[in-house]
């Protein structure tokens, strides 16, 4: 079984509403020293691969065409294997 | 001054033709600056002018009892509807940003509707929207409805105004170029209308609501150009919605507005601060100084054309007198938003825009604004030779079908015709507790709180009628509107439109584009519904060619007694139906016809607007008498789907005996 | 009588609780801004629907940062009527005045429909005046009303008879068929222990004059009141 | 200035209907040897740190109290310092 931690972000300059709501409340909770806050969303996959075989392809084309939104979201991943 | 480094290339990719440029030339007497040619592409955009079509516009019947603003002027038409209240309302297209990126195109474009209607002084009760895509059968269609969808229903229900009404279509020529309208509607008192006009040389402009960033830079001319390959790479201009933020600007506005804290507001939408200070000193015949450095930013380092051209959403442009700019900061403070002075308003009649004091652009606002100095063209007309196959094609050579309930059930299952409950069921439709007729019906009905009036509101176009016959497809779509309005038991009052068409430069495009200004126009004449406002969208094209000319009508209706609410779903049994109105075998253009053939054919079917009218009256008098249960009009499916669709009350299903 | 409605950025519902409260029960009403510190004198306090800070990280969590939820806290414990609708009662498990949790819809997308709920415990503040008609018609809205709590707290739940509305169907059985979100035991609403605190993913505002559909949701206030003069009357 | 990469994870044994529909879509457009999907949040926050505080007690703080709903979710982070 190998793993595949995904990491998709926002595209540098898109606007995160969110981040700046949670910026705020840190502020007004009194954690000032904090500059910025970007959310961004992370997917762990269990993937069976008897075989061995290179997956780094399949999961590009996972991120690609199912969980990032190419418009405004990049995306990182790194594989682990599992005996 | 800028130093200027204006290139054939620059020009070209700014839209702009060489008479244009030439013509800017002329009327600053110099080369432009960079910022300069920015202003002009984004304000002589075909989104922001109106070049090609303004001209027909104005023969739209625009005069009418009960108006409170003059079409094309304002944010918004207002229509007048006694106990000092008065109903804001228009409808916008978003085609372009959504076919790229659904999500976020559908959600702006619900953000920047909603704001063209609390900018007028209204709150908005109810959204509407209207949404065509090619057929369901391919995922990249199945994706972009579910994600138009989502982003519609995201916006909206955070924002708090019920989605209560709508249509969807699927047709193959939508398939890379779907039209996604929205409309809003609101309620003022009448001393609350507000203009959107800079008035009074030394009044302080400001910027309100959120923070610039690149977001949407060239969002308007972008809109005027058709959906190619080349297009694909300007993805990374996609304007991002936060309807948080613009819920606190809804506040906000509504607050400085009720204590008539302002002179003018204009909402950003295409073309932003461009479009805000151009606009709002053209239509007071004055000027604006104002200095981009003092705009609150997002990002660091933009320069004074990505702050002019940005369309960064949920922002206002505010002229305030200066005694009142503590108060109106104070307000917004409250709600957590920027409210930045960043500049006054003169009388020279010139926007000059500075940097930090240096000025980077000086051009009269008349030279830029539709309806004033922008350009205005008349296009070429020609009647397609493709109609001359299509509408000659003989219906009685269709064999009469052997299983007639088949077909009944083959149209009830169509896309066009199938309910769409699975798409209203994701919208806060009741927010605001004033629905009382649901999605579902011929159109929505919101009550009035605190008085026994109610408003009728529907949105309707087919666009297979108007392809086949755009100047008797147009009538029937104006006609549409107001069989959905009176069968909710309620009184045409206006209508709102957004034209959708291909390629104006294309000489058969304009030909339906003037016919169904045509058809529109009589239509609204015999009605009495007169045009307060909308939107054109053009180069609505994919590689396969112009989309069906696809005029929307939005219309209002006004309940004098919100107790005759009528739905189109039979109420008891051994209730009598009446067919009102004579029917003609006309099935040219009908989804049966395209259940048979796989294409609309033959002709959209003729509309007589004396005796229509006489129908509506009809059927509007026995409401008011109280003798009607339920009333639904014959639209796609004929007269068969209208008697299946009225026995599908949610609370119990009904039958029915016909006698043909 | 007195409600208090407590009003944050993002609150939708607060105008329509107002609403009704005012023109459907007559009763004396006050909005309360989430930067104020003090109540006014309420009987019960309203958390109203809406998306309060846009549901940004979680529904309902930066409002339970605000200054009037300590006020709140103390109002709550002194025994003082709580009711959180939707996002309000989002808002009470972020606080911890209710347990457990709600999450995405397991349909993940927003639902806006009328459903039916079974009242489970008739002997709250909340339910009392709901005499035999146990099977409520009241809609919900929402796109994070997937109520979670793990085994061992539901057993609790059960236990102390803290569950108060399940999904049902108009005969009022529960069935998986009946629950909309993938709510655990088709959970609609919960009180706290002692009784004083309901959050409900149901709106009855929207319920409570027959031209929007039904009228059920009048029970919930009218139960509100009643159990308050009776209150007023013991003290 | 100092980035803290900010991971928030269901706790296991909590429902997880978004990363149950993703599975199935994956496996409907073929990507069938995907066993499981989780879904979690990543914050990324940049704290400004003149006189180099070691700061993980804040950032525990900012976990616990706001980012993460202690009721379902379990938090991890990492420091990056900045020169």
């Amino acid at each position: 079984m190998c793993k595949a931690n995904i990491h998709i972000k926002l595209k540098s300059g898109v606007h995160d509403p969110q981040g700046k709501v949670i910026l705020n409340t840190l502020h007004t909770l009194g954690f000032d020293n904090v500059k910025s806050v970007r959310t961004s969303k992370y997917f762990e996959l269990e993937i069976e691969n008897e075989n061995n075989m290179d997956l780094t392809e399949q999961i590009d084309k996972i991120c690609d065409e199912v969980l990032a939104n190419p418009n405004i979201e990049i995306y990182e991943f790194n594989l682990e294997n599992h005996s | 001054m800028e130093k200027s480094i204006i290139t054939k290339e620059l020009i070209s990719e700014h839209g702009l033709s060489e008479e244009e440029y030439q013509r800017i030339l002329e009327i600053l007497g110099r080369e432009p600056t960079i910022t300069e040619l920015g202003i002009f592409s984004v304000m002589w955009s075909e989104h922001a002018s109106y070049k090609n079509s303004i001209a027909l516009l104005k023969t739209l019947p625009r005069e009418g009892i009960g108006l409170l603003t003059k079409t094309g002027e304002e944010n918004a038409g207002v229509v007048d509807i006694g106990d000092n209240l008065a109903v804001a309302f228009k409808i916008e297209s978003h085609n372009h940003p959504s076919a790229l990126e659904p999500y976020q195109g559908a959600a702006t474009g619900v953000g920047g509707i909603m704001r063209d209607i609390f900018t007028m002084g209204a709150r908005p009760i109810a959204s509407l929207n209207s949404l065509r895509f090619g057929n369901l059968d391919t995922p990249e269609v199945r994706h972009l409805l579910k994600n138009v969808v989502r982003g519609i229903a995201d916006y909206g229900n955070c924002l708090g105004v019920p989605t209560v009404a709508g249509e969807i279509y699927f047709e193959h020529s939508y398939t890379t170029n779907p039209l996604i309208n929205v409309m809003t509607v609101g309620i003022l008192e009448h001393q609350d209308l507000t203009t959107a006009g800079a008035y009074g040389p030394g009044n302080y402009v400001l910027v309100v609501g959120s923070a610039t960033g690149r977001d949407g830079i060239h969002g308007a001319t972008f809109a005027s150009e058709e959906l190619t390959e080349k297009s694909e790479k300007k993805r990374t201009s996609v304007q991002v919605g936060d309807p948080f933020t613009e819920k606190l600007l809804l506040e906000a506005t509504l607050e400085i507005i009720k204590h008539d804290l302002i002179v003018g507001i204009q909402d950003m939408g295409a073309a932003g601060l461009t479009c805000c200070t151009s606009e709002m000193s053209a239509k007071a015949n004055t000027g604006m100084d104002i200095d981009v450095s003092l705009v609150p930013q997002r990002e660091t380092g933009m320069t004074p054309y990505e702050i002019m051209l940005s369309e960064s959403q949920e922002r206002m442009l505010v002229v305030v007198k200066p005694e009142n700019l503590q108060k109106v900061e104070k307000i917004f403070t409250k709600w957590d938003l920027h409210s930045v002075k960043i500049g006054e308003v003169t009388n020279d009649k010139i926007l000059r825009v500075r940097n930090n004091g240096k000025i980077v652009a000086e051009i009269p606002t008349e030279s830029l604004v539709a309806g004033f100095g922008a350009p205005v063209y008349h296009r070429q007309k020609e009647k397609p030779k493709y109609l001359n196959r299509l509408n000659s094609f003989d219906i009685t050579s269709i064999h009469k079908p052997d299983n007639y309930n088949q077909i009944l059930v083959d149209l009830l299952k169509s896309p066009n015709i199938a309910s769409k409950n699975y798409v209203y069921h994701q919208y806060d439709y009741m927010v605001q507790i004033n629905s009382i007729v649901a999605p579902g019906s011929d159109s929505a009905v919101c009550r009035i709180k605190n008085s026994n009036k109610a408003i009728a509101m529907t949105v309707d176009c087919n666009g297979p009628y108007c392809y086949l016959n755009p100047y008797e497809g147009a009538k029937g779509a104006v006609a549409e509107a107001c069989r959905n309005i009176i069968c909710a038991g309620a009184k045409p009052l206006a209508i709102t439109n957004c034209l959708n068409f291909g390629n104006p430069y294309n000489k058969e495009v304009y030909w339906a584009f003037a016919e169904v200004i045509r058809g529109i126009s009589d239509a609204c004449r015999e009605f009495g519904t007169p045009v307060t406002g909308g939107n054109v969208s053009f180069y609505n094209e994919s590689p396969g060619g112009a989309v069906y000319p696809t005029p929307v009508i939005g219309m209002i209706g006004i309940l004098e007694d919100l107790n005759f609410a009528t739905t189109q779903y039979f109420q008891h049994a051994d209730d009598i139906i009446v067919l009102l109105g004579e029917h003609c075998n006309e099935i040219g253009a009908s989804e049966y016809l395209k259940l048979r053939i796989g294409e609309p054919i033959a002709n959209a079917p003729k509309v007589d607007l004396i005796y229509e009218k006489k129908v509506q009256n009809v059927c509007y008098q026995a409401i008011r008498q109280g003798i009607v249960s339920s009333a639904h009009d014959c639209s796609e499916g004929g007269l068969a789907v209208a008697l299946a669709e009225s026995c599908f009350n949610r609370e119990c299903l009904f039958g029915a005996k016909i006698d043909l | 009588m007195r409600f208090n409605i407590i009003v944050f950025p993002g609150s939708n519902c607060d105008y329509d609780t107002y609403f009704v409260l005012k023109n459907v029960f007559h009763c004396k009403v006050d909005f309360i801004w989430h930067k104020q510190d003090k109540l006014k004198n309420a009987d019960c306090v309203i958390l109203p629907g809406g998306f309060s800070y846009g549901d940004y990280l979680r529904p309902g969590a930066i409002a339970s940062f605000s200054p009037i939820m300590q006020e709140l806290k103390k109002f709550a414990q002194r025994g003082g009527l709580v009711l959180g609708i939707c996002n309000g009662f989002q808002m009470l498990l972020e606080m911890g005045l209710l347990p457990g949790s709600l999450m995405l819809n397991n349909t993940l997308s927003f639902i806006c429909r009328n459903v039916y709920i079974k009242v489970i415990n008739m002997h709250t503040p909340f339910t009392n005046t709901i005499a035999e008609k146990n099977v409520l018609k009241i809609p919900i809205a929402h796109k994070e009303g997937n109520y979670f709590i793990d085994e061992e707290k539901l057993k609790e739940l059960q236990k102390n008879n803290q569950i108060v509305f399940q999904y049902c169907d108009k005969q009022g059985n529960t069935t998986e068929y009946t629950n909309p979100n993938g709510s655990v035991n088709n959970i609609a609403g919960i009180i706290n222990k002692n009784g004083n605190v309901l959050g409900m993913m149901p709106h009855p505002e929207r319920a409570s004059e027959m031209i929007l559909g039904s009228d059920d949701g009048k029970f919930i206030f009218q139960s509100i009141i009643a159990s308050t003069f009776a209150n007023h009357h013991k003290i």
